[in-house]
């Protein structure tokens, strides 16, 4: 048992954007370090604004992409790295299992529904045979407040989106794995249901003692549910830590601004936000990516790209401010600067 | 719904007749109707003789079974290995991608920008009278798996990118059951339409060879039909019943096949559309 | 200046008549904002096409009338209706559509897009392709948006960009009415902010009306001055924003308030359980008594009428019968 | 950049295809039973030229060389590769010797041009035109009997039409010209009507055919692209139904098309040649037709390259214009 | 009507038209006679260029043409000659044609090695002399006792066309096109379609000062044109509507349409069976007669008796056709010297077992068979019956063949012939794909028969390339060739070429002749024993005779029939164009002596 469920080492993913000679790179996910410790069941969040690079990170986890540099580990056992004592295979699918956001699309529309929920309990061998299965099956159908006779022999345009999304979840928990992942699990489910599904993982986290990785552009669910929060911007986890810390006293201006947005229902927007003209191509900034929205802007925002720095004992934040950083620092300092980076 | 369905329904009947016509009858044939001078020549059409006879003393019915039997087989033989080596070959460079995805490509536009027909006529020249229907019908596979090759690349792209395929995944499911359960349902019908397509397209050529005297002439087909009967003047002499019946079989051939590869293809818009139980 | 009442618009289709707008009253009035929420096919977009007079097969006006108030430019008023509305479509009353990502063309410049919306009889027309390009040109800057995005093609804007470009489109001839179908669904929270802003903004500048849709309550709290719940159809609530808030009457209604989560509230929540009638063959008596917690015997069979219970709060509940019998 | 990059990209391609496709070429005969040069002495030798064995050594010598059958395969193949590409000629004809074969095809290339491009164009723009009308306004009876028309027509082969159109046209009705025969002093106005008029019926089979084939993509097309939400907001803005048609559905719809005909060239080329058979047509066709039937071997082995030039290179400027109406492939 | 024009704008009532053979032309301006890929039969030979000595092929002899008389031998071997020309000849462009030009042609063609003749032409002759302006002597270096043949016209037309030395000596002949062409015949070449599709000549004003004017006088047609119509069927509409006065090769079942269509369509006969069946060479099956099974006399003979020659007749051309079985085709002037005389020689000939293998009623037969399917105006007595369809061929007698074949050791399983190796007999015959519709349909037909004979055999059809060179390197099974030429009755020169054992090369070089490779001591030496003697030496006959008797016993291929050529004319604008009843001359319009016919054919006086 290590003590981190999940961990992310120095994660970075950079696409080629066109053809071998004229390409542009794109650093969708940027040094992205983060762990999960495995002591508790506990859900992490990854919240950030669309393009933020959630999806991408959420693939690596789930072994769907390369990571170009860095590794991930689960339980220990690193993904990626050559030849290693990696979980492959149905090791790894009973580890780790993943929640799509659109439901239908997660299952085949040529496909009854109930077949990739024996498949995975028999060819996962949770199972040793259809009886067997069907029980497991039924159980977590059951779960999800949803029973086997419903579900059997249908398709998914016979289910409703939040039905379906259940079903969705139900299949995910069949190899009991430790960690579910799930990429904007609700986005596509009615604003009235969602708290449905929401809830549900509350509960699961609770009932089968396994984490999530939730991922969702939706501050007040991710406060709602989680532990632990990871805002990212352009490819980097800018902030990181416990949720209710972050949100209750945000350290990056970046998820000020984000807090500031949400639509709450207790008290009214003051006026004015700064939207970007044309997209930026922020992605390749070696400087501080927030920085031309910044409003604590400050020279050397514009120049070098801020450090990883503590917070407090479980935060960290890509940015100056919460370090009150002198702008006419010397080299030695700098230097110093980098010994306050965390050590992931 | 009605309205596509109608479309399916009356290719399948056009070409069950056909499938009659080739498929069975020659094996009731009474004689084998390529010989010569078997019949009176240029016989209207009777009881005994349902198309009368050719110019050559056949019996036009039974030639045209004969016909249809060959250029069914052509058809079908055709498009059953371009379709098959297409889906396979676009499969291939959809999913492992790299150089076997450029590799493939690069030869699948070969064949679609090298015009097909001159190569056909050069091998035919060459080997006249020996360019046996097997042959022509390979060198018809070589520059028809290339249609289905790229569609199913792309259509491999898009599936790699599905979500199902990697709930399949997370299930357990490995690349063969992947295969066998998510990507075949999905390509199914498409790679029906396709395959009828290509009988059209492999009985069209090989019969447009024949036409100009380049296909294996002394096989009954639609086309060596077409040929003899326009060698023998059977336009001027007005001797419809020869150059008709094989123009016409041609022509309801392929308004049949086209009507069921576009039924399919609407059937299965539909099925996605709206497919409740 | 605008007044529904018992209108029914149904979708006549092969499958069956879907009653996606089913006696619905209410009016809007001049210079407010008006949220229309409820989930995903209640009939907000349908109610939309309908107050914008576009009323095409399938869809078709069963019952019930429709008409607005007219100012022309000398100030007289007329009241329009049906098939007379759409004359006047853009200068009198806009729509900025749902799902700003596909409505653009995506092979014509975007310059070229604001020309189709200038009607007929509108003078701009008259004054040709250059004049609405150099109005266009001044009305973005006035909002502040680069004049660059004129030349671009909709593919090299972001999916925020886009949208105010729509509600730029909206809103350039400053038409009394203007119509916004759920303008940010699909955006992210800080985009989405700014472009609530900007529209509510440019509302109080011009003292027009604007009707926005959208299923965040969240949103309707921020921008919305009254708002109307829809439920399959039909109108259950409708009342100043403040009070619908403060005192929500419909269990739709309160459910759907209580169901929203907030930052440094962890309380537990609850979302609705079940999902919405079939609109071609809806349940008779209240729609809604299948997932309701308050669910009483005649709901079933008897369906509830619009009542006032707060000044300009109606409610559409059997909970509440017996104070207006 | 990226536009550059696309050019660049598509002219490997275009090398590369034109160089497989002329190896293919350049292969298939040599591994065929049949020998070219013996072919060509045995015709020489049955016209009743008498030869002793020295004669007819030093004869197939020559023709040896002259079909450039010299030395190992490899030279033969980079001989091959260098008339090709180089020298850009295929020697001598050997039914018509020694007028050189570049001066034949020189002859009939245009011809086969003229009659590919103008029947292209018309099938393309009038098939595009119907299929538009037949996508968006699919319920006008005008526009149905048109696609109607264009199913029944789309399926029938090239030669099927052109017989038909033969009897219709020039047994039962002689509208058309039975023989192939342009007058006049080239380029003077006799010249191009007569041209044009002995080209129509081979034309109309290219084009009756093609059209077809565009009326029922541009459906599917028009029909789909109908479906889309800026149509929708299109008639939401107030534009007009035709311009709606033109602008929006038609200025979407047409760039698939451009794509499709590029892929569709060395199909339509094919076409072209058995109507050019089947109507005498002084083209590319008919003369590699003839060097079939004489077995002129460089003729064949030049028409054949042409065509494939000729039809790579078509397709590579359809490529290339394409992003002139793409937006956002030019934009990038 | 009169004023009516044709499509290259010269008065239609004074043009004719003449099927072009061979298609259109890709090269049309070049006319150099010498080069290898000029095509001679759009009207060059015919119109343009003239021989030394051309034939008649109604009195089945040859006549001096350019030259004033046939060749004086001035030695007993024959390698000596006196060329005298005519006298008052002039190119086309007024000057005179002397011996000079021909001196000049002849060392032009032995110092151009890249004219196809010139290997020929320096075989035969090794120097000249040249006597005066109008007689040359010519040394050979071998003996010629058929100059006129070696050096003008038997069949076709002959290489040696003279061109003017004025012209020519400043030009390089291997790459000279000579075009417009300045040359000896009464017609010029006056326009030509760039594409090859047409072919205009124009009388010559000095039409006197040629062979054509001084021998026949005027030419009739003020202009000719040779014009491609395209295919079969567009021909015969070009015949219909008066396009077109002359044709080449067309099928029976053309030749029916174009009857019903123009009653002024005339074919060479005015009744059935409409067609000339003088084509100078007979078709039938060619076996490669080095290889086994081939090379057993009984195998060959079996095949003959396992064809049924009157249904190979029917399918072939409705029976329309003069069979013969003689090694020489049955032409009038041939049909006369041999098949007539040697029909009662072939009636009694037996093999060693008795068997006589002649139906000698094969006319009689065909013509009942022909008269049930309603063809009418035949001619009632066997005489004119044997005129018409034959002297005879061999029996339809399966059941002897079945017998000769079993005495070599074949055997029939399950209906399937087998080689006496066990191996199941499968025979291929090549034949043409599309040049020659006769030996084409001729080819399915005996298939066809042998077939239902038990034996697999197929037909390959080959183009003509393919087609010749398979049978010059002998890389054939059997074959529907036609190795029977002749339209003279001495055909010497083509028996030689045909059947003499000298010319054997193995399989797979190219055969100079014998591509049969028939080795024959008995055949070679009758051949031998003729080569010495001229045409007209009593001897020459009585040992063709013999030769042929030989060729039965020993039975090298199989010949069939006469080639029936339909070859219609349109008399709507003409008089006396050639046919049986006007018969000057043969149909042979695309061979060099058709510029003999022009003075026959005059237009028509009320046209
Ligand atoms: N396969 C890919 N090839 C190239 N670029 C990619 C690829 N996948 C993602 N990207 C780019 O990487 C960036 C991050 O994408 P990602 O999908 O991870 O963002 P996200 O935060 O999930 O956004 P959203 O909220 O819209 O889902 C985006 O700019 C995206 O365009
Ligand atoms: N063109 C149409 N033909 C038939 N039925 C339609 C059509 N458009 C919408 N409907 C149906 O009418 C009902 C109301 O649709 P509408 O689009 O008004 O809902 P909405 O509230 O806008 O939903 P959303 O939040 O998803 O946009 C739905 O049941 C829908 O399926
Ligand atoms: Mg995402
Ligand atoms: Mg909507």
């Amino acid at each position: 048992m290590s003590e981190n469920l999940l961990e992310l080492r120095n994660v970075s993913k950079v696409f080629r954007i066109g053809g071998l000679v004229f390409g542009t790179r794109l650093v969708a996910v940027d040094e992205v370090s983060l762990s999960l410790p495995a002591a508790e069941p506990s859900i992490l969040s990854i919240v950030g604004e669309s393009g933020s690079g959630k999806t991408t990170l959420a693939r690596i986890i789930l072994e769907l992409e390369h990571p170009t540099s860095g590794d991930v580990l689960i339980d220990g056992h690193p993904l990626f790295e050559k030849g290693g004592a990696g979980l492959k295979g149905r090791d790894y699918y009973r580890a780790v299992q993943p929640i799509f956001q659109n439901p239908f699309e997660a299952f085949s529309a040529r496909k009854k529904v109930d077949k990739y929920l024996f498949g995975a309990a028999l060819r996962l061998n949770i199972a040793q045979n259809r009886k067997e299965a069907r029980e497991i099956v039924a159980e977590v159908l059951e779960s999800v407040g949803l029973d086997l006779a419903r579900v059997e022999g249908k398709y998914a345009n016979q289910f409703s989106g939040g039905e379906l999304q259940r079903i969705s979840v139900a299949r995910s928990l069949i190899p009991r794995p430790k960690l579910i992942v799930a990429d904007e699990p609700v986005s596509m489910i009615d604003a009235s249901l969602r708290m449905n599904i929401v809830n549900l993982f509350l509960e699961l986290k609770e009932r089968y003692k396994v984490s999530f990785v939730y991922i969702t552009h939706d501050l007040s669910t991710a406060y709602y549910v989680s532990d632990y929060i990871g805002i990212m911007y352009r490819g980097s986890v800018v902030e990181y830590g416990p949720s209710e810390q972050i949100l209750t006293d945000s350290a990056h201006p970046y998820t000020e601004l984000l807090l500031d947005s949400v639509p709450t229902v207790d008290h009214k927007w003051e006026r004015g936000v700064k939207l970007p003209d044309i997209e930026l191509n922020e992605y390749q900034a070696q400087a501080c990516k927030f920085a031309k929205r910044c409003k604590y802007v400050q020279a050397i925002c514009e120049r070098t790209i801020p450090p990883m720095v503590r917070v407090s004992a479980e935060r960290q934040a890509l940015c100056y401010k919460p370090i009150d950083f002198d702008p006419n620092a010397t080299v030695s300092q700098r230097e110093s600067l980098e010994s306050i980076k965390t050590e992931s | 719904m009605g309205a596509l369905n109608r479309r399916l329904k009356i290719g399948l009947a056009i070409l069950a007749v056909f499938i009659i016509l080739g498929g069975i009858l020659p094996f009731f044939s009474p004689e084998d109707p390529r010989d010569w001078i078997r019949h009176p020549r240029n016989l209207p059409p009777s009881a005994e003789h349902l198309l009368g006879t050719t110019n050559l003393g056949q019996d036009t019915f039974w030639l045209l079974s004969y016909a249809t039997q060959n250029s069914l087989f052509i058809g079908l033989f055709v498009a059953f290995f371009a379709t098959l080596i297409g889906v396979f070959a676009g499969l291939a460079a959809g999913f492992i991608g790299g150089i076997t995805d450029r590799v493939i490509t690069l030869l699948a536009d070969v064949f679609i920008v090298v015009p097909s027909l001159p190569i056909l006529i050069l091998m035919s020249s060459l080997l006249q009278g020996r360019a046996s229907l097997l042959l022509i019908s390979i060198v018809l596979i070589l520059f028809n798996w290339p249609w289905p090759a790229r569609q199913m690349r792309s259509i491999a792209l898009s599936m790699r990118e599905r979500q199902f395929v990697n709930t399949a995944r997370f299930s357990g499911s490995g690349t063969f059951t992947i295969l066998a359960e998510e990507i075949v349902p999905h390509i199914f019908s498409w790679a029906m339409a396709n395959f009828v397509n290509t009988v059209l397209v492999a009985i069209a050529t090989e019969s447009g060879l024949a036409v100009i005297g380049l296909s294996s002439l002394e096989e009954a087909t639609l086309g060596t039909t077409i040929y003899w009967a326009l060698q023998h003047q059977a336009l001027l002499g007005r001797r419809w019943w020869w150059i008709g019946s094989p123009v016409v079989a041609i022509i309801l051939l392929f308004i049949g096949l086209f009507l069921i590869s576009t039924g399919i293809s609407s059937l299965s818009a539909e099925r996605r559309g709206h497919g409740d139980a | 200046m605008l007044r529904l009442r018992d209108l029914k618009c149904y979708y006549h289709t092969p499958r069956g008549v879907v009653q996606a707008v089913d006696g619905v009253s209410f009016e809007i009035r001049p210079n407010e904002v008006l949220g229309i929420a409820g989930e995903s096919g209640c009939g907000k977009s349908t109610l939309l096409k309908v107050l914008y007079d576009y009323i095409q097969p399938p869809l078709q006006i069963v019952s019930g009338s429709y008409e607005a108030d007219f100012a022309d430019g000398n100030g007289k008023v007329n009241t329009i209706g049906p098939g007379e509305i759409r004359q006047h479509w853009w200068d009198f009353i806009s729509y900025i559509p749902q799902g700003s990502m596909s409505v653009l063309n995506p092979v014509i410049r975007i310059e070229n897009q604001f020309f189709d919306a200038v009607p007929k009889g509108h003078p701009l027309k008259a004054a040709g392709k250059r004049a609405i390009r150099e109005r266009v040109a001044a009305y973005l800057k006035e909002l502040e948006l680069p004049v660059e995005v004129l030349k671009s093609y909709p593919h090299q804007l972001s999916g925020g960009m886009k949208q105010r470009v729509l509600v730029a489109l909206g809103t350039f001839l400053h038409p009394q009415i203007v119509l916004a179908d759920e303008p940010t669904t699909a955006l992210d929270v800080v985009v989405q902010k700014g472009i609530l802003l900007m529209l509510t903004e440019l509302q109080q500048q011009m003292e027009n009306t604007l009707v926005v849709v959208s299923h965040d309550m969240g949103v309707h709290y921020q921008i919305s001055d009254r708002l109307a719940i829809m439920y399959a159809g039909k109108l259950v609530e409708y009342g100043p924003t403040d009070a619908i808030f403060r005192n929500p009457l419909h269990p739709y209604t309160q459910m759907l308030i209580q169901s929203l989560p907030r930052v440094g509230d962890r309380s537990q929540r609850v979302g609705i359980s079940g999902r919405p009638p079939n609109l071609i063959d809806p349940p008779v008596g209240c729609r809604f008594a299948a997932r309701c917690p308050k669910v009483m015997e005649h709901c079933a069979d008897q369906e509830p009428t619009l009542i006032q219970m707060e000044p300009e709060h109606f409610v559409s509940c059997h909970l509440y019968g017996e104070v207006a019998s | 950049m990226q536009f550059a990059k696309f050019v660049v990209t598509r002219i490997i391609a275009y090398v590369l295809v034109i160089w497989i496709g002329i190896t293919v070429v350049f292969f298939v005969p040599r591994f065929m039973p049949s020998d070219p040069v013996e072919s060509m002495l045995g015709r020489i030798m049955s016209q009743g030229a008498y030869m002793e064995a020295e004669q007819v050594e030093a004869m197939r010598a020559t023709l040896t060389q002259a079909f450039g059958l010299e030395g190992s395969l490899a030279d033969q193949y980079f001989g091959f590769l260098h008339r090709t590409f180089v020298t850009r000629e295929f020697g001598p004809s050997l039914s018509m010797f020694p007028t050189p074969v570049n001066e034949l095809i020189g002859r009939a290339l245009p011809w086969t041009l003229g009659l590919l491009l103008a029947s292209t164009i018309i099938a393309w723009v009038v098939g595009n035109a119907i299929g538009l009308l037949a996508g968006y306004k699919s319920r006008w009876i005008s526009s149905r009997t048109l696609e109607i028309i264009a199913i029944l027509v789309y399926p029938i082969p090239y030669y099927i039409t052109a017989l038909i159109l033969i009897i219709l046209f020039i047994h039962i009705n002689p509208i058309f010209p039975l023989f192939f025969s342009v007058r006049g002093e080239a380029w003077s106005w006799e010249f191009i009507s007569s041209a044009v008029y002995n080209s129509v019926l081979p034309a109309l089979s290219i084009v009756i055919v093609g059209f077809g084939w565009w009326v029922l993509s541009m459906k599917a097309l028009a029909s789909s692209i109908s479906e889309e939400d800026f149509v929708y907001f299109a008639k939401l803005k107030g534009a007009g139904e035709g311009r709606i048609m033109t602008a929006y559905v038609l200025r979407n719809a047409i760039l698939p098309q451009v794509t499709v005909l590029a892929l569709q060239i060395g199909a339509i080329f094919n076409g072209a040649l058995i109507a050019e058979i089947l109507f005498s047509y002084p083209g590319l066709g008919t003369m590699t037709y003839n060097a079939v039937l004489q077995a002129d071997y460089n003729l064949l082995m030049g028409t054949i390259t042409i065509s494939i030039i000729a039809v790579a290179t078509s397709t590579l400027i359809i490529d290339l214009l394409y992003p002139v109406f793409d937006p956002r492939i030019r934009q990038r | 009507s009169a004023q009516e024009q044709t499509e290259v704008g010269t008065p239609r009532a004074t043009t004719l038209i003449v099927d072009q053979l061979g298609g259109r032309i890709n090269n049309p301006t070049q006319t150099n006679p010498y080069q290898a890929g000029t095509h001679m039969s759009a009207g060059l030979h015919q119109l343009v260029y003239s021989t030394l000595w051309e034939i008649n092929t109604a009195t089945g002899e040859q006549f001096p043409a350019l030259a004033a008389e046939m060749p004086e031998a001035l030695n007993d071997d024959y390698t000596s000659f006196r060329v005298t020309l005519r006298d008052g000849l002039r190119w086309s462009d007024g000057e005179p044609i002397t011996t000079a030009d021909m001196a000049f042609n002849i060392d032009m063609i032995l110092n151009t090695p890249e004219f196809p003749y010139s290997g020929f032409l320096s075989q035969v002759i090794d120097n000249y002399e040249v006597v005066d302006d109008l007689t040359i002597i010519l040394n050979l270096k071998r003996s010629e006792p058929r100059l006129a043949y070696t050096l003008g016209v038997h069949i076709w037309g002959d290489n040696f066309r003279m061109v003017p030395k004025h012209i020519w000596e400043n030009e390089d002949p291997a790459t000279f096109q000579n075009y417009p062409p300045v040359a000896s015949g009464p017609y010029t070449m006056t326009d030509v379609d760039p594409n090859g599709n047409w072919f205009l000549y124009t009388k010559r004003e000095d039409w006197q000062h040629t062979d054509v004017g001084q021998i026949f006088g005027e030419p009739g047609p003020e202009y000719v044109l040779f014009r491609f119509y395209g295919t079969e069927e567009r021909r015969i509409i070009a015949g219909i509507q008066n396009q077109l006065d002359i044709f080449t090769d067309i099928s029976p079942e053309a030749w029916d349409i174009l009857r019903d269509g123009n009653p002024n369509a005339r074919a060479w006969h005015e009744n059935f069976p409409w067609a000339n069946f003088d084509d100078p060479c007979e078709r039938g099956i060619i076996f490669a007669n080095s290889q086994e099974p081939w090379d057993n006399q009984n195998v060959r003979w079996a095949m003959a008796l396992a064809t049924d020659i009157k249904s190979v007749g029917l399918a072939t051309f409705a029976g329309i056709l003069r069979v013969s079985p003689l090694a020489v085709p049955p032409v009038q002037v041939i049909h006369d010297a041999f098949h007539k005389p040697m029909r009662d020689w072939m009636t009694e000939f037996a093999f060693e077992d008795g068997y006589q293998p002649f139906d000698p009623n094969y006319a009689v037969d065909i013509a009942a068979i022909l008269a049930e399917q309603g063809i009418e105006g035949m001619p009632e007595d066997e005489e004119a019956l044997v005129d018409l369809f034959g002297v005879g061929w061999w029996k339809h007698d399966p059941a002897k063949a079945t017998e000769m074949l079993q005495a070599e050791g074949f055997t029939l399983q399950d209906g399937a012939w087998h080689k006496p190796d066990g191996s199941p007999w499968q025979i291929t015959i090549n034949s043409p794909s599309n040049f020659e519709v006769q030996s084409q349909r001729l080819a399915f037909a005996v298939a066809d028969n042998w077939r239902d004979f038990g034996i697999d055999a197929t037909v390959q059809q080959m183009d003509g390339g393919t087609f010749w060179s398979n049978y010059n390197n002998g890389t054939f099974d059997a074959g529907s060739y036609w190795p029977g030429c002749g339209a003279l009755p001495d055909s010497w020169d083509l028996l030689d070429a045909f059947w003499h054992k000298r010319h054997i090369v193995p399989i797979g070089q190219p055969a100079p002749g014998n591509a049969m490779r028939y080795d024959s001591d008995a055949l070679s030496g009758i051949l031998d024993q003729i080569a010495p003697l001229p045409s007209d030496h009593p001897d020459t006959i009585p040992l063709l005779t013999e030769f042929e008797k030989q060729f039965i016993v020993e039975r090298p291929w199989l010949p069939m029939f006469g080639t029936s050529k339909f070859v219609p004319v349109v008399t709507t604008y003409w008089d006396g164009l050639p046919t049986a009843d006007n018969f000057y001359e043969g149909p042979w319009w695309w061979w060099s002596l058709f510029k003999y016919h022009m003075p026959f054919i005059q237009p028509k006086s009320d046209g």
